[in-house]
């Protein structure tokens, strides 16, 4: 372990900025974006500046702290705030300094016109610097803080246009998801302290291999409704497409690249956990499959660019998740995945982005259409970003994903073959809905109102869309070559010497079964909307493509089980309260106060009554003595 | 004859006072009856003392007179007082208390 | 010694004569005190009540008492009694009629309660009792041994008893006490108040009572140019009493009658 | 005279002054209050300075005999329990003058009376913390009542009366069966060690345990209802609908602490044993309240009784906290009772400024306030954050800490009072989103925005709400000797963790 003294100004500096352009308020709208770019591409250099001295040092010195203070101590419990930067933690900083930077530059430009635009950036440096602390704290408690700083940078950025009641609502919804994920997180935490004593990574790794299997399930079954929350994994899956409502840089940086790969950096920074504990890890995969297949039927049949676009994130995601659920030899794939779809995710939606910035923020596809011919930048960069995604090689998803599909088969047994298929069908279910995607948007004919006028966006925003599409088609050679990112991962990972397992297929088959239903899919969708797509959203569908707009009833399930019963309860609990509980209280009130009505009688101001009351008093008290002298 | 006739009288001549206090309104009458009830006491106390063979209880009487002359004299000026003001000597109109 | 205990215990046939007849007496006279409608005749009953009382305590050897209670009792207080019924007004009479709901039964049935309850104590308490009577006591004389206790055992009281007396009667002064606020009404105030009221009715005084019937009798109400009777014309004291003749005997018949 | 006499006598001297100011001039009735204020302030502050956090037990002591006939002192000193709520009332109660600036002008009687009973109600605040004489401690309890009865009767909104009235029978009850215990306990101590009234000497008596149940439970109830506990809660609804903001604050944030500050003075101290036998009642208690709060306060339609239903499920976590008695769960009730007077203070008092510009407290009546006044959105919003406990802001750690501790005792209590913190995002979040966002509504397009005086007022709690959110340790380091001292008394070490090393 090397102590560094500077890991805190990656965070301090998007922090400290972030508040001062909140605080400053109107003074800073001239010179508040510059500033948040700045700042982000500061922490990118101290990111690059980490990394490559990391990369100058060996063995276990590659890892960085940094104790900050001490947060909280009170009897065991001691939670310092600390750093911890080191190989995993590095590759998640340099991708959300680097994306973020590129999509600060881009929110110049595509900003440009909103009146808070200084409020955007300086939300979406808050963003940055939560980001950074969820991967850089040293235990799951300062990476909760992390976790809850991004849901609320999330939240925030959501609703920019919360003036909007469904955005707001949009923005809501999906913090409340996320604080579903939290108790999954905060009991892991406590059922963590309550069985090591330590809430740190090293405490946890280290009591580990002492636990009862049972916690152990417990704490990653947690763990994983954290990671399913944060990550929109079924079941918490149905804010990603609501989320959406924000500004397209944020669907980008946010719900594409960094914030909904949380979930997946927490379970493979917590390897320890699931490693020694199977049913969790089953759990995880299984999370994994039915999310990676359930966003992408979602995805055929998005009509909405961006939301189609989510529905792809959700189902990347399921990837990663079952990567990394299928253990030591997944977590290096799952990380590697989600770089390279950091990459091409990003640059997708910064090309949409740009699509709707030259359409009037117009985003249902089948307005679109042949609007590559008018966006050349935006088309091939985006061109790029879909050939990595569908796994074409030699562009970066097909490293990633064929890598996955490979591990899937691996797992042996009926557990390989079903995994196995998924994947596949999977890869080929995304190559339709993509190819759906660039054919509806940039090919075919053109379905747009004559008040549009589809123009090439400006440099300030194709610059990052090209930076990106070229991550898309490198990083995954780059990554893969001499397994460079599985070797350099390694021992965070605890994967040395871990064999491949049993290989159920050969690799080169896996690839080519893999290249074959990329080639149907992209076939089917190819034939199906090169041409005649109406400008409306046919209604005479199959109940299946209703479903899948209506994101397979998710909303619809959720609304029916948990929110109609909810809202029941409270207005019965509201009730309750009213009539039993306070009912109650004002029964006994409404006693003392009916008998002292009744008493209030004697007193009637009449002389002859009280001097009756006395007679009858004398009655009472001569009647004592009869009845005590008897 | 036995004395206790006297105790018995006195008995009835008491209770026959704290009615007329309590159903008649002329606050004169009203009066009359507190002295009748007094007067009672009064012949209870004389017989007491005959009873027990002692003054005191013609003491007692004696200064129960005096008392009584006292309360008469301040309540009757009351009274004049009242029906100045209200041109009334009913004690159901002096009913203030109730509001 | 004894003797003379038995002999005061058996009380003497003159006493037990002199109680049987005035006994019931008082009794009925306190229950028409109760009864009556007015307050004079309440007064009357009351003083024939202290009047029997006054001789109960002559008979019971307290000699002194009795003649207090004859002369303070029913002299003086009653006489007080009188007098404030004159200055209140004859006209104050109660009507019987009772307005507090429940009180008469409630009052009588508690009375009958205590009554009874008394008169059953008293009973319970003499049974076997002989008296010892006040011969022995009063050898030296009733108002003697009176005011020997007076001033040797309840001195104290005494003193306070005539504070008490002067306190009262410096009360009752203070209570009873006016201040004229303004000047009395003269006629010429009377005069314009009547021209000032409403109506010109009654402008040239009242009638006075009989002035234009055959009767000039102040009880009868005299007669208004219509024939009608004038209530306003006689006395207020007078129609409370009941004292008011009907004037249409006396009016004057019309002279066609007559003559038939 | 030790330095925590001279903090209570401060205040009622500011009264006596008080009231030889002109009365017709309340502008200076107001600032005279609010120096007085400071300076008590002040004093708290250099208190806390002097206070020395490595020292188990009370300091700053002071017994003076008061009724010697029955042993009753006038006895005083704090420990870090006692020192941080002190802390916490002096610091509110400056705020709470300077942000409810114009609250006394429309009440029943003059702002004199006003600042007076806010100033003796202080000297109480402090004086019901720092007391070690149980019998000063009551009347301490029961005379709080006077001043908050006339805030609450004389000052607020709607149906004052009604709502003081419902406030100060139902303290009062609680105090009558105070009052028995302490008359048992008395007794009790008067067979034992002699006549005297010492929290010290009456935790070491020797009571059987059938007496012990019952006098515990006299002093839980009273304070179950001021804290208040579900199901004696439905005073402090009516009660913080009615009332003043400035009120509210000083009602939910110092006096309802008192019930809490008592479950770990009294019922835990002097009643180790029979804490330990109603411990699962209360634990069903305290998880019903959490949940109950958050479920009510999702269902309430005036954003008083939102917040004062959020305070419920807030009191049921720090009841858990304390019950759970492990040394997380009492720091962490105690940071708790710190953190949610600040964080339920800020609410009340935005809340109270949103009402005052609105003329209305219903929810539906606000929306779109973020672009109208946005300094009082992002307040109202901060608040709202620090009382869905956001991590970073102070009530998280605290929230944190209640659960963790709780969980190593009883973890099913823990989980579901887990559960509450979606409830929470729920409650905050949609009054959030009705009053702040959406298309602005009608009759909420020319509300003003904050003052300078506002701003200045809230400033401070937000400062402190993030600040602590941060640096708890300060105030931890003080409550941590405290809490240890009491669960040594009761006999209770924390759990071990499970796995060995």
């Amino acid at each position: 372990m090397t102590t560094s003294s500077h890991l805190v100004y990656l965070i301090a500096l998007p922090l400290f900025s972030s508040a001062l352009l909140l605080l400053l308020g109107r003074i800073a709208d001239k010179w508040g974006h510059l500033l948040a770019t700045l700042v982000s591409a500061s922490a990118f250099a101290i990111g690059v500046f980490e990394f490559i001295a990391m990369h100058n040092r060996t063995g276990a010195a590659r890892a960085v702290t940094q104790k900050i203070f001490s947060w909280i101590s009170v009897g065991s419990f001691q939670v310092n705030a600390s750093l911890l930067l080191d190989q995993l933690s590095i590759c998640f900083v340099l991708l959300i300094t680097g994306v973020g930077t590129l999509i600060h530059i881009y929110s110049i430009a595509y900003m440009s016109h909103d009146r808070d635009r200084r409020r955007f950036f300086a939300y979406l440096n808050l963003f940055i610097a939560a980001m950074l602390l969820l991967v850089l704290g040293d235990s799951y408690l300062n990476l909760y803080v992390g976790w809850e700083g991004v849901g609320l940078a999330s939240y925030l950025l959501i609703g920019f246009w919360n003036q909007k009641p469904a955005y707001a609502t949009a923005a809501k919804k999906a913090f409340v998801a996320n604080r579903v994920g939290d108790v999954g997180l905060s009991l892991a935490i406590m059922i963590s302290f309550a069985q090591f004593g330590s809430v740190s990574f090293e405490g946890v790794k280290a009591g580990a291999p002492h636990a009862s299997k049972a916690a152990l399930t417990a704490i990653g079954l947690m763990l994983l409704l954290a990671a399913a929350g944060k990550s929109a994994q079924f079941p918490l899956q149905s804010w990603l497409g609501d989320a959406m409502a924000g500004p397209t840089p944020v669907s980008a940086l946010i719900h594409a690249a960094t914030m909904v790969t949380a979930g997946v950096y927490l379970i493979t920074r917590s390897n320890f956990i699931f490693d020694a504990a199977p049913i969790a890890r089953l759990m995880v995969v299984i999370v994994g499959g039915i999310t990676l297949l359930f966003g992408a039927l979602i995805g055929t049949a998005k009509d909405d660019i961006k939301k189609a676009l989510a529905a792809s994130t959700m189902s990347q995601i399921g990837y990663m998740i079952l990567a990394a659920g299928l253990g030591p030899v997944g977590y290096a794939i799952a990380i590697m995945h989600l770089l390279t779809h950091g990459f091409f995710k990003a640059g997708m939606f910064l090309g949409a982005g740009s699509v709707m910035h030259g359409m009037d923020d117009e985003v249902n596809m089948r307005r679109f259409g042949g609007i590559g011919k008018f966006m050349p930048i935006t088309f091939a960069t985006f061109g790029l970003g879909y050939l990595a995604i569908i796994g074409v090689p030699p562009f970066a998803g097909f490293y990633s994903k064929d890598k996955i599909i490979e591990i899937a088969f691996n797992a042996g047994g009926s557990k390989g073959w079903i995994l196995g298929i998924a994947t596949l069908l999977g890869a080929a279910i995304t190559a339709f809905y993509m190819t759906r995607l660039v054919v509806m948007t940039f090919i075919g004919s053109k379905r747009w109102d004559e008040k549009a006028h589809p123009h090439e966006s400006p440099i300030l925003m194709w610059l990052p869309m090209a930076i990106l599409a070229i991550g898309s088609v490198a990083s995954g050679f780059l990554f893969n070559s001499g397994n460079s990112l599985v070797n350099w991962l390694a021992p965070v990972l605890n994967a040395n010497g871990v064999e491949g397992g049993k290989e159920l297929l050969k690799p080169a088959v896996v690839s080519g079964l893999a290249l074959v239903a990329v080639i149907i899919g992209v076939g089917i969708a190819f034939a199906k909307y090169r041409s005649n797509v109406p400008a409306e959203a046919p209604e005479n569908v199959t109940v299946f493509t209703k479903i899948a707009r209506r994101d397979l009833m998710q909303d619809a399930f959720n609304e029916a089980v948990l929110m109609r019963p909810g809202q029941a309860l409270t207005e019965g609990l509201v009730k309750t309260d009213h009539y039993f509980i306070d009912g109650i209280v004002r029964l006994v009130g409404s006693i003392f106060l009916g008998s002292s009505k009744g008493l209030r009688r004697i007193q009637n101001g009449y002389v002859r009554s009280y001097a009756l009351i006395m007679v009858i008093g004398a009655l009472a008290l001569i009647t004592t003595i009869w009845v005590v002298t008897l | 004859m036995d004395i206790s006739n006297y105790l018995y009288l006195s008995a009835i001549l008491f209770t026959i006072g704290a009615v007329g206090v309590v159903v008649r309104r002329n606050a004169i009458v009203v009066f009359m009856c507190v002295e009748l009830m007094l007067n009672a006491a009064n012949l209870a106390f004389v017989t007491f003392a005959r009873i027990n063979g002692n003054l005191d209880g013609q003491v007692a009487s004696f200064f129960t007179m005096v008392v009584a002359a006292c309360e008469v004299v301040v309540g009757l000026a009351i009274i004049v007082t009242m029906y100045r003001s209200r041109r009334s000597a009913s004690v159901d109109d002096a009913s203030l208390l109730k509001r | 010694m004894l003797n003379l205990a038995i002999h005061v215990g058996n009380t003497k046939t003159p006493e037990a004569v002199l109680f049987w007849l005035l006994a019931p007496l008082a009794t009925l006279a306190a229950l028409g005190m109760l009864m009556a409608k007015k307050a004079v005749h309440s007064a009357l009953l009351l003083a024939w009540v202290m009047i029997t009382l006054a001789i109960f305590y002559i008979a019971e050897d307290a000699l002194f008492l009795g003649i207090v209670q004859v002369v303070v009792y029913t002299g003086a207080v009653m006489m007080l009694f009188l007098f404030i019924l004159m200055l209140v007004g004859v006209d104050s009479s109660d009507s019987l009629v009772e307005n507090i709901k429940g009180q008469r039964p409630a009052a009588i049935a508690a009375a009958i309660g205590v009554g009874g309850l008394l008169v059953s104590l008293i009973g319970r308490a003499s049974l076997g009792r002989t008296a010892i009577g006040l011969v022995e006591v009063n050898s030296t004389g009733n108002v003697q041994g009176l005011a020997e206790q007076l001033f040797t055992k309840y001195v104290w009281a005494f003193e306070v008893i005539s504070a008490l007396l002067i306190t009262a009667a410096l009360g009752s002064m203070v209570l009873a006490h006016s201040q004229k606020i303004k000047s009395r009404t003269a006629q010429r105030d009377q005069s314009i108040a009547r021209f000032r009221s409403g109506s010109l009715a009654n402008a040239a005084g009242f009638p006075s009572s009989g002035v234009f019937a055959r009767h000039n009798a102040v009880d009868v109400p005299a007669l208004l140019p219509d024939g009608s009777p004038a209530p306003t014309s006689i006395s207020g004291v007078l129609e409370a009493r009941g004292d008011m003749i009907a004037s249409a005997p006396f009016q004057m018949q019309p002279v066609e009658e007559e003559e038939k | 005279m030790s330095i925590v006499t001279s903090l209570e006598l401060l205040p009622l001297i500011g009264t006596v002054l008080l009231t030889f100011l002109p009365k017709g001039n309340a502008d200076m009735v107001k600032k005279f209050a609010f120096i007085i204020s400071l300076v008590v302030l002040g004093v708290a502050g250099v208190m806390a300075y002097k206070f020395k956090t490595n020292m188990p037990g009370m300091q700053f002591v002071e017994s003076r005999n008061w009724i010697s006939s029955f042993g009753i002192k006038y006895a005083v000193g704090i420990d870090g329990i006692a020192l941080v709520l002190i802390l916490m009332a002096t610091i509110l109660v400056p705020v709470v003058i300077l942000a409810g600036w114009h609250e006394s002008e429309n009440g029943r009687w003059s702002p004199k009376t006003f600042y007076s009973l806010i100033l003796i109600l202080e000297t109480m605040m402090i004086g019901v913390f720092a007391a070690t004489d149980v019998f000063l401690f009551y009347v301490i309890f029961e005379a709080m009542l006077i001043p908050g009865y006339f805030l609450i009767g004389g000052y607020g909104r709607g149906e004052r009366a009604a709502a003081a009235m419902k406030f100060l029978l139902y303290s009062l009850l609680g105090g009558l069966l105070m009052l028995a215990a302490i008359i048992g306990l008395y007794v009790i101590a008067g067979n034992q060690i002699g006549h005297t009234f010492d929290i010290g000497a009456l935790s070491n008596l020797h009571i059987d345990s059938l007496t012990e149940n019952f006098l515990f439970l006299g002093f839980f109830i009273a304070f179950a209802i001021k804290a208040p506990l579900w199901p004696f809660h439905t005073w402090l609804p009516t009660a913080a609908k009615s009332a003043t903001p400035g009120t509210s604050v000083l009602l939910l944030g110092v006096l309802d602490k008192v019930g809490t500050y008592g479950m770990i003075r009294f019922c835990i101290t002097l009643f180790p044993h029979a804490s330990k036998t109603f411990t699962p009642v209360i634990m069903v208690l305290a998880v019903i309240s959490v949940l109950y709060g958050a479920f009510l306060a999702i269902g309430q339609k005036e954003i008083n009784g939102l917040i004062a239903f959020t305070s419920i499920s807030h009191f049921g976590f720090i009841t858990l906290g304390i019950f759970a008695m492990t040394s997380q769960g009492l720091s962490g009730a105690t940071l708790y009772m710190v953190n949610h007077g600040f964080s339920t203070g800020a609410l009340f008092l935005v809340a109270g400024w949103m009402i005052y510009r609105r003329k209305s407290s219903n929810i539906d009546d606000f929306g779109g306030l973020q672009r109208v006044t946005p300094v009082l959105a992002w307040s109202f919003f901060l608040a709202g954050m620090s009382a869905l406990a956001l991590p970073g802001l102070s009530s998280f750690v605290s929230e944190f800490l209640v659960l963790v501790g709780t969980f190593t005792r009883y973890p099913v209590a823990a989980i579901f009072g887990t559960t509450g913190i979606i409830l929470a995002a729920l409650y905050v979040l949609i009054v959030v989103q009705k009053s702040l966002h959406g298309p602005t509504k009608e009759g909420n397009e020319n509300l003003p925005d904050l003052n300078l005086r506002e701003k200045v007022a809230i400033a401070p709690i937000i400062l402190l709400l993030v600040v602590l959110g941060f640096f708890p340790k300060p105030l931890l380091d003080a409550i941590n000797p405290a809490t240890q001292t009491v669960m040594t008394h009761s006999g209770v070490t924390d759990p071990a963790p499970k796995a060995g090393k």
